[in-house]
């Protein structure tokens, strides 16, 4: 199953933390099928945090929706600490895509922030502490009583990492966070969710676009191929734990990893790897 | 917008009408066509006084606790019936059904299955005015944003909060479009509602007025009509702009058209 | 039936044509009857017939010209006369049977009402199907004539077709009612404690044909034909009851067997003036009109 | 509609779902005079009822009555609609024209048609026009309201990238507003559709021109109960039809809306 | 007016394609004013392709659409080539950084990208070809008859692209056009826009994140300061015109302009420079 020597294949112990088996997921649209994703199988360990880096169109976001239970799987199972999952666990958190549509429009930003905690019935003291905490976090501890109409796209997509950030969960989902927001509030959030991912051991599953921030961020990178969508390739990310915006991207290891993937990404665009990956994984199992 | 300037927008286009009016109506000698003057004269000494207390009161009272129910009920019906596939399924026929019944011959169902009595004219109100509440609440839950419903899902946000915090407010634009309707058609079938075992109230009076030939007397009760119909609508736009300040600021940032 | 040699040759392009605007009811039947029985063609009149449910669409059309001629109750035409619409009574069209026994309108009460009489509904709920009319004037005053006290009587609007059913709910301690609907409260054991009309006046007339003033200065030929031809139909119908009970089955949907057994009203030729005067009088004591109409203009 | 569903599509389920509740619907009716709880003199059980409109069915008088009833219909929800469609984009895509003609539309909205019956009588007859404006005048104001609700939803930013793109007024109204605004349109023409069958059929009950209105005004001042309530569940198998119409004309222009797409299911 | 040695102050001969004079922006909210944009001067000459970077929430998207005629300044005046801009001009286009509330969900993806064109009555056939090349350009030509709301992020990103490209217009406005591509694909649109500039002579302004893609881009880089924003610097890309993703990110000049740009945004982040820069316009003034 193995396409490149530096990809893994870690022997799981315990039972991990989410499981990915044989994932496809195929939309009905009007006169046709898209399958969207075609064969997808991998896992997360518990305290993991992986990043997820494809082509556009690959298929992420509808991974991310299986995952959280937000949307049915054609077939394959996708599994949570050891149960299946068939709808939005509530230990999970994610960060959309499409920011501005996941704001709610009619509450302020801290309304936004607040509402989910609200809904688990977190006291109102603990409450107002990590919806503060978050928005300064995030940067946005100025604009707490704005709505989310009135901020720029970037604000507004800290405000959905924000709402995460201060939800806790056990499991954080993230699509593209930061497309939105300028190279140094970029920096300092993938800084925030190491942060938080050391102090409070959440697994997060990291979709991106930008392959220094997957290398930088993730302790493995997974690659997809483009759709019909298998995993191309999944890559430890053997940096020091202990990473820093200035000297952990000036590591030659660094450089190799980025190239690597970036390499990974432009075969992946090019030409459909699918039959001799799938031939691959058919005789691996024989 | 300064205040001199409301006014003449609330004022600007009916003052035109009326002019028109009565220059149109100027040589008319028919009995049926009113005049401007002669109907301002009729609607001062026809509706101020006793009558305003005896049947304009009542009926307004009816009219509140009929769209008061029908509001409630509507959006809470349509809040029900727009979430829930198989419900909508279940009921649409059936609703569709009652909603082609004209109030003429619902009526006299009503006062057998209810009586003569307040409660059928409020069933009577209810049962054109919430209509458009619940048709427009059961669309926009059909239709609230993709993304926002994920965002709720994977937040575990569900059933009464998802209504309160998510569905409800989403709702509230198309809900409003619909409350805005039902005022009139309220209004309609208060008078409807009033045209059947009554011997008070402003419809009774009107119709009467029509029987009995009081033509500009008639005429002056439409025109109370209008005038408690432009109250509401009063009323409703200091409701909306509070309700849906939001929706407002998220839209007319570019409607200044 | 009812050929004459000097009918006017029946060519179509010497008829007059003439709308007549009706409530579809027992009490039009003479209408229905002389057009079959070409009444209104010997007059020299190609009749059409219009129906409505009440005076709201039948005034407004007759007073606009669009129909000659349209059928009203007495009462009303009083109001229109008060309030200056200018209307005239041209004909007749029904009158009470001159039974205070039998008639084709009733006050009906509910089988086991300890009611037995008019003077015993003081301060209760009585319907009729349109308030301030002729059904609420004649019954208060017959109230009032009984020794009760119509005052203390509140009278509410329930349309015949619903007036029984709210007897037996309780919702009214009477109704007054006209046929079918007095021979089906009958049948289903409810009592009849007043014949309304008759009681106010055996010969009393109920309703008439009208026209507007413009129609009848323009073209009083024609007016007189449609009476001539309005007092031929009124006898053959009085003549007739079998013809007429088959003519109302043709224009109403009353069942037949309900049609067999209903009481028809007369149908006069002539108004009984010292009812309608006394009518009028009602109407002005109870305050449906504010004067008397002056019998000598109202009435043809 | 792939194989995979189930036997029975999500269409069938859903027929089968709404017969369902209109066999509840009926066996309630049924009951309600069979218990004794209205006499069946006043309200028949609905068994009588459906024979008699069952035998309805058979008479050809009945079906020009439900032509001439469906003529009015037709006709005056078309110029209704037209009308409400023309002013309302007209008056929704100024800011002035929505400010001066409010008090008016509000004042003017809540005047009943049965209260122009005079006056339509007096204009028109008791042609077909007079049920025409009454008929007009109802459906109007709902198609109206709700298309100026639904231009007021345009997306800023749809708007915005129209406008940058040298879409003119009209052009805009016919890429951006109209297909912003035809689900709240889909739901005024679904108001107005049962409105005007109200009005076509009161109109006629109330002038006497010719169709179901008058029928059931021939049945009710004839006593004949069981042809009445025959006529009425006639007239609302009518609105059931012609709300059936909706959803299909709905679901074809509609299919890009979430409403329609489905995407959202609980 | 300069703020460090690199920064130009260009003399303009002709009348410039695009002139911005101390344009400012307030926002009226319930219960007080945002100031988003504060003064901000600068000038586009006909055929100049220039990138715009600045912190998030720094007025970047106010700007353009101040610049695109859609909303009106507080104060201050846009001039394309030479007369006041008071509504959007015919010769513009916007590709807004909404990318998914500004396609039409009422139009298949060809439907959108031809709509411009045939409300300019371009001619059927021209039509056609058009936007085949465009949605081809992109990537995107094997679903011209799917729905927006069926594509991946990224994908609607690049149909709003596609649109603007099959225009052809005069002055091309973008907000973060590439904020939802991956890697590769943005490398291909970044290519593509140098590639249209030079073949049309269409004036950019490219609003974007990626300081890379800033000094890769542009002819010149100006940096906004943070809220409420000034011109920060305005800066020359002195690389050479024909430009390739491998080659000229290589070079050590571009490694120099990019620390350069990254230093100036941190700048901008930190703190306002705005006193400083007004007190040193007013002086330059005088
Ligand atoms: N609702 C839908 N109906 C039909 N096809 C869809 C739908 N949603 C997504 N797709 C298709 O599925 C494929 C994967 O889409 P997805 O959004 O998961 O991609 P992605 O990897 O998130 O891309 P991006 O990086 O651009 O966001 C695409 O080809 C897309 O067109
Ligand atoms: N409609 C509005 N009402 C009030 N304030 C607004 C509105 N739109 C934007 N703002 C404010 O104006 C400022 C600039 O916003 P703008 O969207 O122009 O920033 P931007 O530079 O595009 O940011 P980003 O890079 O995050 O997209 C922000 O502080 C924002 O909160
Ligand atoms: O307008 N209506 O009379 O219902
Ligand atoms: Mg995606
Ligand atoms: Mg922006």
């Amino acid at each position: 199953m193995t396409v490149s020597d530096t990809t893994v294949n870690r022997p799981v112990k315990t039972v991990p933390m989410l499981s990915v088996r044989g994932l496809q997921k195929i939309y009905k649209v009007p006169g046709g099928e898209v399958e969207a994703v075609r064969d997808l199988t991998f896992d997360l360990a518990e305290g993991e945090l992986v990043c997820l880096v494809g082509p556009s169109g690959s298929g992420k976001t509808t991974l991310l929706k299986c995952i959280s239970g937000l949307m049915e799987q054609t077939s394959g199972t996708v599994e949570l600490a050891g149960s299946k999952v068939t709808g939005p666990p509530k230990s999970m958190a994610v960060v959309f895509q499409e920011y501005g549509r996941s704001l709610f429009p009619w509450m302020t930003v801290r309304g936004n922030v607040e509402l989910p905690l609200k809904n688990q019935k977190v006291p109102k003291a603990e409450r107002t502490a990590l919806v503060d905490a978050a928005l300064k976090s995030v940067g946005l501890d100025h604009v707490p009583k704005s709505y989310p109409w009135q901020l720029s796209g970037g604000m507004q997509q800290r405000v959905a990492i924000a709402r995460a950030v201060a939800y806790r969960p056990q499991v954080l989902l993230m699509d593209e966070p930061f497309a939105a927001v300028d190279a140094q509030t970029r920096a300092d959030l993938e800084d925030l969710i190491r942060t938080i991912w050391k102090q409070l051991g959440v697994t997060i599953l990291f979709v991106t676009h930008d392959i220094d921030e997957s290398v930088y961020l993730g302790e493995r990178v997974i690659v997809l191929s483009s759709s019909p969508t298998v995993v191309q390739e999944d890559l430890k990310i053997d940096l020091p734990a202990e990473r820093d915006q200035l000297n952990t991207r000036a590591l030659p290891r660094f450089m190799e990893l980025r190239s690597h993937v970036y390499a990974e990404i432009q075969r992946a665009k090019l030409g459909p790897v699918t039959e001799q990956i799938t031939a691959q994984r058919k005789a691996a199992r024989k | 917008m300064s205040p001199l300037k409301r006014v003449a927008y609330f004022f600007g286009l009916p003052i035109v009408l009326i002019v028109l009016w009565w220059a149109l109506s100027f040589g008319s000698t028919n009995f049926f066509v009113p005049k401007p003057f002669e109907l301002a004269q009729t609607l001062w000494t026809t509706w101020i006084g006793e009558r305003f207390f005896e049947d304009v009161l009542p009926s307004l009272g009816r009219l509140a606790v009929g769209l008061l129910f029908a509001i409630g009920l509507g959006i809470v019906l349509g809040l029900l019936i727009g979430s829930t596939r198989w419900l909508r399924n279940l009921l649409e026929p059936m609703l569709e059904f009652f909603r082609a019944i004209p109030p003429p011959v619902l009526v006299p169902l009503l006062m057998l299955l209810i009586g003569v009595n307040d409660s059928m004219k409020v069933a009577v109100i209810i049962s054109g005015a919430i209509w458009p509440v619940l048709l427009n609440t059961v669309e926009g839950v059909r239709a609230v944003d993709s993304v926002l419903n994920d965002s709720c899902r994977s937040y575990g946000i569900r059933g009464f909060a998802r209504i309160r915090y998510f569905v409800l407010p989403a709702v509230t634009p198309q809900i409003m479009a619909g409350v805005r309707q039902s005022l009139s058609i309220g209004l309609i079938l208060m008078v409807i509602s009033e045209m059947f075992a009554s011997s008070s109230g402003l419809g009774f009076t009107i119709v009467q007025f029509q029987r009995n030939f009081a033509i500009p007397e008639m005429w002056s009760g439409i025109v109370v009509l209008g005038l408690i119909g432009l109250g509401l609508a009063l009323i409703f736009q200091f409701v909306e702009r509070r309700v849906l300040h939001w929706y407002h600021g998220l839209k007319e940032i570019t409607h200044d058209s | 039936a009812g050929t004459d040699a000097t009918t006017p040759a029946a060519d179509g392009d010497a008829l007059t044509p003439v709308t007549v605007g009706v409530i579809p009811i027992a009490d039009t039947a003479p209408l229905y009857l002389g057009l079959e029985q070409g009444f209104f063609e010997e007059e020299g009149l190609k009749l059409t017939i219009e129906t409505a449910t009440g005076g709201a669409a039948i005034v407004p059309a007759v007073v606009s010209g669009d129909y000659e001629f349209g059928f009203s109750n007495l009462i009303s035409l009083m109001v229109a006369n008060d309030k200056g619409l200018p209307l005239e009574v041209v004909s007749p069209a029904v009158a009470s049977t001159g039974d205070v026994d039998s008639d084709f309108g009733a006050v009906i009460v509910k089988g086991d009402s300890p009611v037995t009489s008019l003077a015993d509904l003081d301060g209760g709920t009585v319907s009729g199907n349109s308030l301030n009319n002729i059904v609420d004037t004649v019954m208060r005053s017959s109230i009032d004539r009984l020794g009760g006290d119509s005052s203390s009587i509140s009278f509410v609007e329930i349309p015949f077709p619903d007036a029984s059913a709210a007897v037996e709910n309780g919702q009214v301690d009477a109704a007054f009612v006209v046929e079918p609907f007095v021979t089906a409260a009958l049948e289903s054991g409810q009592r009849v404690i007043s014949y309304g009309y008759a009681d106010f006046d055996v010969n009393l007339d109920v309703a008439a044909y009208f026209s507007s003033a413009a129609t009848v200065s323009a073209d009083p030929e024609m007016v007189t034909k449609f009476q001539a031809a309005m007092t031929k139909s009124l006898e053959y119908a009085q003549a007739n009851p079998d013809a007429v009970r088959a003519i109302i089955a043709t224009f109403t949907a009353t069942p037949e067997e309900v049609l067999a057994k209903i009481v028809l009203p007369k149908f006069p030729t002539e108004f009984n003036v010292d009812a309608v005067t006394a009518l009028g009088d009602a109407a002005l004591e109870y305050g449906v009109v504010e004067t008397a109409p002056d019998m000598s203009t109202f009435l043809p | 509609m792939k194989k995979q569903r189930s036997p029975a599509g999500p269409r069938a389920k859903a027929l089968g779902l709404g017969i369902g509740g209109i066999v509840l619907f009926f066996l309630i009716w049924e009951a309600t005079p069979r218990l004794g709880l209205v006499s069946d003199r006043y309200l028949p059980p609905a068994s009588e009822v459906l024979v008699r409109l069952a035998q309805y069915f058979t008479e050809a008088a009945f079906w020009k009555d439900v032509a001439d009833t469906m003529t009015s219909w037709a006709l005056g929800l078309a110029i209704a609609t037209v009308a409400a469609i023309v002013v309302g984009l007209i008056i929704g895509s100024s800011r002035f024209l929505r400010r001066a003609t409010h008090t008016t539309i509000e004042f003017l909205r809540p005047i009943p048609s049965v209260a122009l019956i005079p006056l339509a009588v007096l204009i028109f007859g008791t042609s077909i026009e007079s049920t025409l404006l009454l008929v007009v005048y109802a459906s109007f104001w709902q198609v109206l309201l709700q298309l100026l609700y639904g231009i007021a939803d345009v997306d800023a930013v749809a708007n915005d990238t129209a406008k940058s793109y040298g879409l003119g007024r009209l052009a805009r109204v016919r890429y951006v507003i109209w297909p912003t605004a035809l689900p709240y349109l889909m739901t005024g023409l679904r108001l107005a559709a049962a409105v005007a069958l109200i009005l076509a059929i009161t109109a006629e009950l109330i002038i006497g021109t010719p169709g179901l209105g008058k029928q059931i005004a021939l049945t009710q001042s004839g006593g004949a109960i069981s042809s009445m309530y025959a006529l009425v569940l006639a007239t609302g198998l009518i609105g059931v039809l012609i709300n059936l119409a909706a959803r299909i004309i709905e679901k074809r222009v509609l299919s890009w809306h979430p409403s329609v797409r489905g995407e959202v299911v609980l």
